[in-house]
């Protein structure tokens, strides 16, 4: 198990590695000159020398990422002196803010979006594949069906606009959204935060009713529900026993992935309420050429899938006994 | 076909030195011409493996292949298509063995292609010669393999492994997964056309019984080895090995004396109808 | 063995079920029968057509209506309130069928008709390219497996580590504006074909066990034509089901590119783009925003459920 | 003395959406208590499906008709509830294919106790625990403390089938009715197995209904015999009287094809 | 000058209704509506007009634009100094004097050597990227690198704790407006070393920070040690400020419009399109305000490609374009006016008149004779932004009517400035706008994009890249001029004399409507300091305890 915990390890520092080598190619080779948009305004050609000295812009490209990658180990001192403490991430060519203050700054905001919406979709999108499943060919399965189908059809920013008109702007029955802490008081919070997990959460709880619906009908049908029926067992334990378990192990994996993607910032969401966390920031710092953020979320978000993977492979070892007793 | 001292290890080296599996361990037999051998044991025995690399499917460990004297263990390019348009197979499972994609007509022709021989007579006149002889209704030419039944879907691969005119067919348990009616239907149709071309049978079965039908020459194996070999006679009324006795002693039977009454009755029955 | 000849005992001879089609692609045939039979499908195979001639047919159809997707018509807009579309619905008349754009009054039937292609063809090109590299990537990775697999994969975890969209976005604003559209297709394939990939490699590997691919062995067949001729037509009706739900999601990537204006340039219409434009209006000139909304809405349930419809039907064996 | 088992006109159909399927016909035995029978038939001849309506698990799409009998009582109008105390506690089954009719996720402890504890709600989970160890020791699992901790994926198939036995006697039923369960197994394996249900009957007194393809295995195991094809019973009667005075073709033809390992040989190459 | 055009306050036209210019109450918290958060809180970075505005409300200079409500409100007036400065005989010396009592938010009292580190710092090389004209203007010495690095800038004297001596480069008149730049503002010495001044502030204003969370909000609390009776310019009626950033402009419009909530006293930005045909009901209307546009929006002409080198085929671009539809394009008559001159109507030296008015026909004789009849080719770039596209559309869709093929370079809006900033990337025409520096005159509007010798390979902003002798002779002449009345009419004169030239296409002056509210009062358009829009320091409520 440390073993293999070990490789997992080695491996998902090696995508890392890779994911930040071609993030930095990409906007080494193919973005325009950084420090000609720090310059400014009115701007000299040898302020711009200037700059790209302070920030190694002139070094060529294998000393550059050198420089970045030990700054996120081990931190980095600027030509100028400058103290970066691990893990650096540099500074934003937008407003010299420390990029990794930015994120920890940002994070709590992504993260009440995610954990929100994840509790909303795996609540709506589990119990209403589960419900399906079992009134399988009812009015209800078809309409829910139906729902989940328009789910994954409507563009989430679209779904945003219509919600915020109607709940907002003409039932005045929720506030326009902000990213208020709960320390703010619950409802208010709630309020706020309901809107964005609603959006983000539709598109996840239709594919996992759908999900759900289909595993657990398929379930249903194994052999082991049958026999389980045929030990005399009582309806509702047959289903939670023999059904659900197998049925819903592989939406947990599944749930470990996208949770996980979430993470890494929910851009379109974020940025129609103009919530301010890691996906407004990457959408914010793409439009400014902030290639220090950009460069951060990209490897904050690809870390988190890679985390996300791990906890999926660990997960289903966890709960498929094949697996955990195969290792 | 003769085959002699075949080993066949799985796994092991890598970075883990693991210590490899002996799936065959010391195999030798041989097949006279226009007869079959019959290799039998319990399930994982090494008798799929055994027919894999006559078949030159795998390559064998150790250990020397010939056919009509020649040595055939490690062939290349020209002379393994020689070799396959001389030793084709008939697998267990007809409906797995079939490409459920491919017609009727692609199935059977298929070899030929993949040999790069010509059709001789066009592929159409071809097959249906072909489904003549294993006993299906020619104008199903271009149907696709679900659309038969067990039973014919298995005379498909046998039409395919004919197709080349090979002159040994190894059958991998080819009639353990029909009914049993079928699956005499099926053996009758190999024994006729054994006797019609001197085919050779390297026949891989684990019921005894269907073994005991069809082979002249049968070898049993356990684990890996070939614990007894013989003529069909000596193997089941000799058994020299505790595990060939073991084995022939789980075979479920009919009692005797409810046989031969039964048989007492039909030949009465025929005699009657005969009369009639 | 006396085996009395001309019994039919053959198990599914009998089973009643297995009553042989017509020769020749019965599988496509029961497969379009299945279909045609259900109102769902006809619907949105119906939509589907439609918007397929519509972008086929644009220039004709902007001929009959009369506006150009470019042409500005400053009569039909207002330009003391913001430049909004005068009259009922965005401006929705016999001139403007579908209304006009706000501050342009441009014709917004054209700029759908128009947008349609871009949509369809982007949509089609990045379906088609990524299907194209994950049968090829899927297939040698799932038949060799080993070293080949080994790499295919792990360069399939990579890209699917990266958070796609933002880097779509990254890359797109980074590299130069002009032939967007390829640059679009060209970008969705590359972060989309380990999806589909990773499903054709796995369907490879069980189909790789299945015994016909060794009975094409015993027959002579090498590799390649193993591989392409044996265990690509098994995967026809996999590569159809994913295709049709790829483009959906690759319509609506296209739209949201273009909704984060990293898409089409203008002034070009998108659909996406059309909705990125409407946003803003949507509570004054609620048709404008609910046009291309719809159109996209519709487009991509159409195909879902054509994809879904299809998927159901060649899992569940409800041909036979 | 009412029949443990008697089942009278069974008929299951499927409804389908290319209309009604007859799958059972107006199937009709009886089971003397501590009595065997066997059906045999062909693949698809409808076996299964009857044995399943005994049970009342027929699968979703499936009705039936007729009576079902178990000493007495009828089965085919108790309530669900009612029904559920029958399965397990009365009527036992065990199934072809033990991979996949245990559940994966679970030990075959709790596989077992679970059987155990479905009709004895005192039972406290230690209890069940000693009784599903007690069972596997029953049906000849060796170290059976130790593996009852195991996941069946964990156990060979004969082992497997073993599990599946020792849950279906878990619940002391009067009636076992056992699905094809040697068919995916080795003669060895095959013959133990039988072996151990014979042993068992033997015990218990339980009434059997076995089903096979195999008639060889009817002709060992069962005390009546009852034919299927195409979802009819084409013959039935006392073992001796259906295996040597078939009277249906049919059942004539299956028993010229059963290949025999006792027969006088034929030549080589069968000379026929 | 001709400054107060455009009007400074809302309609406010039903009887007994209240005006947007009423006089707030004391108290309360204002609360602004951001798209973005600001570039730098730091002056001697930030350099732009949203962030010079808010610096008002937290930093003095020693002078600084008149506030909105001033009788001219594009002049500059003194702030810590005691006036506008006395200039020496050749102009190269200026004298200032600081006012008693003014001090930062720690008591300390503000010295002339806080104001000449402060200035100094625009020297160090990583914070000097603000207002350039410091550094253009006053002497120092060649290698100077600011007080961290080469020590506090010995050529600006400080003879005693209240008077500071400048010396400068060159003569320059209007060098009070320079002082009123924001990176000017006063720190106590030794302090706002590399980043201290990014995410923290020494407040010599009335407010100083109370928390700041980059990109998302930021809190101004009073600053007790602010004296008003120091201060004319601003008023600073509330008591706190709550700025929200990142919000999309749809939605702050929407909130605006909807007033729910602490909304009641907030303020934004420039409506958006969409919502001008939403400000039309009378209750709504009482809370819209237009500010001063003082940028205009124009097209430049690469003068350096074929055929825009001829004079008659510019010309004939800007009789073809139909300002109509761009001004349409940019949200109709509300949101902007078109613009005919180069000069807005609220910058000193602003003349009225139009050279070219629409042509078609003209424009297709003028290209004729330029022999360009059957048309050309012509690349635009804009930026990847809706409203600069939907004008670029326009322009496009206009000049097709003369033959003109016109093909849209979409830029990144980041890399926008740069591209077109340099001369070799830079395509045959561009779009894009230019805000006056200070409005008091013309001298940071004309000369940056019409001066010949101002062409720089990287940052140009000369964007028609004309080194016309007359245009460069007459700028040269205006600069020198001291006395304003005079220098605003050459200023005037230049501006016509450019447009007879054709270098650029004069397309809008947007106007920048916006909706505050309910209960926001003391709003007052303020060129100088707000680049026209609302001038914060005179913002207040009419109840503080609303909301
Ligand atoms: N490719 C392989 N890699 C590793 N082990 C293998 C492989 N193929 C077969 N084996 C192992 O070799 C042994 C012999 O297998 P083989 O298939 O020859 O048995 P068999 O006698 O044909 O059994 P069955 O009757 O079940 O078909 C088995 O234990 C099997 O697990
Ligand atoms: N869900 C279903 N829907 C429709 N028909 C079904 C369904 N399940 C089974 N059948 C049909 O019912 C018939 C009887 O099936 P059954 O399983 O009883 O056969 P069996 O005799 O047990 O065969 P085997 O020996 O293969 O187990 C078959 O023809 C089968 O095709
Ligand atoms: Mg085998
Ligand atoms: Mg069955």
């Amino acid at each position: 198990m440390l073993r293999y915990m070990g490789v997992r390890l080695l491996g998902m520092v090696v995508v890392l590695f890779l994911v930040s080598l071609f993030t930095f190619v990409i906007f080494f080779v193919l973005s325009p000159d950084p420090a000609v948009q720090i310059c400014g305004k009115n701007c000299t050609p040898e302020r711009i020398d200037q700059i790209r000295g302070t920030l190694g812009l002139d070094q060529p490209f294998w000393t550059q990422f050198g420089q970045f990658l030990s700054g996120v180990v081990a931190g980095r001192t600027y030509a100028d002196g400058q103290v970066c403490p691990a893990p650096c991430l540099g500074y934003s060519f937008q407003n010299s803010l420390p990029v990794w203050d930015m994120l920890v700054d940002r994070l709590p905001v992504s993260a009440t979006v995610a954990v929100g919406a994840a509790v909303l979709w795996l609540l709506a999108g589990v119990a209403g594949g589960l419900l399906s499943a079992l009134k399988e060919g009812t009015w209800w399965d078809r309409g829910a069906m139906v729902l989940a189908l328009g789910g994954i059809s409507v563009p989430n920013y679209v779904l945003a606009l219509v919600l915020q008109y109607v709940l907002v702007v003409q039932l005045q029955v929720l506030p326009f959204p902000q990213a208020v802490d709960f320390a703010d008081g619950p409802g208010q919070w709630f309020a706020n935060y309901l809107m964005p997990w609603v959006v983000l959460s539709f598109l996840y709880a239709s594919l996992y009713a759908r999900l759900t619906r289909a595993n657990v009908i398929d379930t249903l049908g194994e052999n082991y529900v049958r026999t389980a029926r045929a030990k005399g067992l009582p309806g509702w334990l047959v289903i939670r026993r023999h059904a659900l378990r197998p049925a819903l192990t592989p939406v947990a994996t599944i749930f470990a992935m996208d949770f996980a993607g979430l993470l890494g910032g929910a851009l379109i969401t974020e940025t129609v309420f103009g919530l301010n966390g890691i996906g407004k920031l990457a959408a914010d710092s793409i439009t400014q050429n902030d290639q220090p953020v950009i460069m951060a979320v990209t490897l904050l978000a690809a870390f988190f899938v890679i985390v996300g993977n791990i906890v999926v492979d660990l997960l289903y070892g966890w709960l498929d006994p094949r697996v955990r007793t195969a290792r | 076909m003769r085959a002699t001292g075949l080993v066949k290890e799985f796994g092991g080296g890598g970075l883990r030195r693991r210590r490899p599996f002996r799936a065959v361990d010391d195999v030798s037999f041989a097949i006279p011409r226009g007869q079959t051998l019959a290799l039998v044991g319990e399930s994982g025995s090494g008798k799929s493996t055994t027919a894999r690399m006559a078949a030159h499917l795998v390559e064998p460990t150790a250990g020397r292949i010939e056919l009509e004297g020649e040595d055939v263990t490690r062939l290349r390019a020209e002379a393994l298509a020689r070799f396959r348009s001389r030793v084709q197979v008939v697998f267990q499972d007809p409906f797995s063995s079939l490409n459920p994609r491919h017609s009727v007509e692609q199935i059977v022709t298929a070899p030929l292609r993949y040999q790069g021989r010509r059709v001789p007579g066009g592929e159409r006149a071809f097959t249906r010669a072909l489904m003549e002889r294993v006993g299906l209704d020619p104008d199903h030419s271009r149907r696709l393999p679900r659309q038969f039944s067990g039973g014919q879907a298995q005379r498909i691969g046998i039409a395919r492994a004919l197709a080349v005119d090979p002159s040994v067919v190894i059958c991998d348990e080819a009639v353990s997964a029909l009914d049993v009616s079928v699956q005499a239907q099926v053996i009758e149709l190999l024994v006729r056309l054994q006797a019609e071309q001197q085919l050779s049978y390297l026949f891989i079965a684990h019921d005894l019984a269907v073994v005991r039908q069809i082979a002249q020459q049968v070898a049993v194996m356990s684990q890996g080895r070939v614990v007894e070999s013989g003529p069909r006679e000596q193997v089941f009324d000799a058994p020299q090995h505790e595990y060939t006795r073991a084995l022939l002693g789980a075979v479920p039977r009919i009692p005797a004396e409810w046989d031969a009454a039964r048989r007492a009755m039909v030949e009465q029955q025929t005699v009657q109808e005969e009369m009639a | 063995m006396a085996l009395s000849s001309g019994v039919d005992l053959e198990p599914s001879a009998r089973a009643g079920h297995r009553d042989p089609a017509p020769a020749g692609g019965p599988g496509r045939r029961a497969v379009l029968r299945v279909l045609r039979s259900d109102i769902a499908v006809v619907l949105s195979a119906g939509y589907i057509a439609l918007v397929l001639l519509a972008a086929v047919a644009a220039p004709l159809l902007v001929q009959v209506s009369g506006w150009g997707p470019y042409d500005f018509d400053q009569a039909a807009i207002d330009p003391n309130l913001g430049g909004l579309p005068v009259g009922w619905g965005g401006g929705i008349s016999a001139e403007h069928w579908f209304g006009v754009e706000p501050g342009s009054g441009r014709d917004i039937f054209a700029r759908i008709v128009y947008g349609a292609r871009v949509s369809m063809t982007v949509a089609l090109a990045a379906t088609a390219l990524t299907t194209v590299i994950a049968v090829v990537m899927g297939l040698l990775a799932g038949y060799h497996g080993g070293v080949v697999d080994l790499v295919i994969s792990r360069v399939m975890d990579f890209l699917m580590a990266f958070p796609a969209l933002i880097f779509m976005i990254a890359v797109l604003s980074a590299l130069p504006a002009e032939n967007r559209q390829l640059l679009l297709v060209v970008v969705i394939a590359v972060f989309g074909w380990p999806y589909l990939a990773r499903v054709v490699r796995s369907q490879t590997i069980s189909l790789t066990q299945r015994e016909f691919v060794e009975a094409a062995r015993a027959s002579g067949a090498g590799g390649w034509t193993i591989v392409f001729r044996e265990v690509l037509p098994n995967l026809r009706s996999t590569l159809v089901v994913m295709t049709t739900l790829a483009v959906p999601g690759y319509i609506g990537t296209e739209a949201g590119l273009s909704f984060l204006g990293v898409g089409v340039i203008p002034p070009t219409p998108s659909w996406g783009q059309m909705i990125a434009s409407s946003v803003s209006w949507y509570a004054v000139d609620p048709a404008y925003f609910l046009i291309p909304s719809v159109c996209l809405f519709l487009l991509v349930l159409s195909f879902t459920v054509l994809g879904d419809r299809l998927r159901t039907i060649t899992d569940s064996g409800e041909l036979r | 003395m009412t029949a443990l088992l008697d089942v009278r006109d069974l008929t299951v159909a499927f409804e389908t959406p290319r209309g009604r399927t007859e799958v059972v016909r107006d199937v009709s035995f009886e089971l003397a208590p501590g009595a065997s029978l066997g059906i045999v038939g062909e693949s698809g001849s409808g076996k299964s499906m009857t044995s399943l309506a005994v049970m009342d698990l027929l699968p979703p799409g499936a009705t039936r008709r007729g009576s079902i009998r178990l000493a007495g009582t009828e089965l085919t109008t108790l309530p669900p509830r009612e029904m559920r105390k029958v399965r397990g506690a009365r009527v036992a089954m065990i199934f072809q294919d033990p991979l996949s009719c245990l559940n994966p996720y679970y030990t075959v402890g709790l596989q077992i106790s679970e059987a155990y504890r479905a009709h004895r709600p005192r039972a406290t989970r230690r209890e069940a625990r000693r009784a599903a160890v007690e069972a596997m020791e029953r049906v000849h699992i060796p170290h059976a403390a130790e593996r009852v901790d195991h996941y069946p994926h964990q156990f060979s198939g004969g082992m497997r089938q073993r599990v599946m036995i020792a849950m279906a006697l878990s619940g002391e039923p009067e009636l076992l009715i056992a699905d094809e369960p040697t068919t995916a197994l080795d003669v060895t394996v095959q013959k133990q197995i039988l072996d151990l249900i014979a042993e068992i009957r033997r015990d218990t007194g339980a009434g059997l209904v076995m089903i096979t393809h195999d008639l060889a295995v009817v002709s060992e195991i069962a005390d009546d015999v009852l034919v299927m094809q195409h979802g009819d019973v084409v013959e039935q009667g006392g073992a001796e009287q259906v295996f040597s005075r078939p009277r249906h073709p049919y059942t004539r033809r299956l028993l010229e094809a059963v290949p025999r390992i006792d027969d006088p040989l034929v030549g080589p190459g069968g000379a026929r | 000058g001709g400054g107060g055009g455009g009007g400074g306050a809302g309609t406010g036209a039903g009887a007994g209704a209240t005006s947007l210019t009423d006089e707030p109450a004391q108290g309360g918290t204002v609360s602004v509506l951001l798209n973005a958060d600001f570039s730098y809180l730091d002056p001697q970075r930030g350099f732009d007009g949203g962030v010079n505005n808010f610096y008002r409300l937290v930093y003095r200079t020693l002078t600084t634009a008149a506030p909105g409500n001033a009788e001219d409100p594009s002049a500059m007036v003194p702030d810590l100094a005691t006036d506008l400065g006395t200039v020496s005989e050749d102009g190269l010396t200026w004298t200032f004097t600081l006012k008693e009592g003014v001090a930062f938010d720690d008591g300390t009292p503000i010295t002339s050597a806080d104001v000449r580190h402060g200035i100094s710092r625009a020297w160090d090389p990583a914070l000097g990227i603000g207002s350039p004209y410091a550094k253009q203007v006053i002497d120092a010495p060649e290698d100077y690198e600011g007080p961290y690095r080469s020590g506090e800038l010995e050529t600006i004297e400080t003879p005693d704790d209240q008077t500071i001596v400048f010396h400068l480069k060159e003569p320059f008149p209007d060098f009070p407006a320079v002082l009123g730049q924001p990176n000017t503002v006063p720190f106590p010495v030794g302090t706002g070393e590399g980043e201290e001044f990014l995410t923290d502030i020494i407040a010599s204003g009335p407010y100083d920070l109370a928390e700041y969370q980059p990109g998302q909000s930021l809190s101004l609390v009073r600053n007790e040690a602010w004296d008003q009776s120091t201060d004319e310019v601003r008023t600073a009626k509330p008591d706190a400020w709550e700025f929200t950033f990142g919000l999309d402009g749809a939605t702050i419009d929407e909130r605006l419009l909807a007033g729910q909530g602490a909304d009641v006293n907030a303020i934004g930005g420039a409506v958006q399109s969409a919502t001008v045909a939403r400000l039309q009901t009378p209750q709504v209307q009482q809370r819209v305000f237009e500010p001063q546009g003082v940028c205009t929006t124009y097209m430049g002409l690469n003068t350096t490609k074929e055929p825009l080198g001829d004079v008659r085929v510019r010309q004939a671009i800007n009789l073809a374009i139909d300002k109509t539809a761009v001004q349409n394009a940019s949200g109709g008559t509300q949101l902007a006016t078109v613009a005919t001159t180069i000069l807005p109507p609220s910058i000193a030296g602003h003349v009225d008149y139009d050279l070219y008015p629409r042509d078609v026909e003209k424009a297709r004789a003028l290209l004729e004779e330029a022999g360009v009849g059957d048309g050309f080719e012509l690349v635009l770039d804009i930026r990847s932004q809706p409203k600069m596209q939907a004008q670029a559309e326009a322009v496009q869709q206009s000049l097709a009517e003369v033959g003109i093929d016109v093909s849209l370079n979409v830029i990144d809006t980041s890399t926008y400035y740069e591209t077109i900033g340099t001369t070799t990337q830079q395509n045959d025409a561009a779009i894009t706008g230019w805000c006056p520096d200070w409005a008091s005159s013309a001298s940071t509007f004309i000369p940056p994009l019409f001066y010949g010798p101002n062409i720089v390979e990287k940052g140009n902003s000369n964007l028609a890249q004309i080194d016309d002798p007359e245009i460069n002779a007459a700028i040269e002449e205006a600069q020198l001029i001291t006395d304003r009345a005079e220098a605003n009419q050459a200023w005037g004169e230049l501006d016509q004399l450019v447009m007879s030239k054709a270098p650029v296409v004069p397309l809008l002056v947007e106007t920048g409507l916006t909706v505050v509210g309910e209960n926001v009062t003391g709003l007052h358009a303020s060129p100088g300091a707000a680049t026209g829009g609302i001038d914060y320091v005179l913002v207040g409520l009419r109840d503080p305890e609303a909301g």
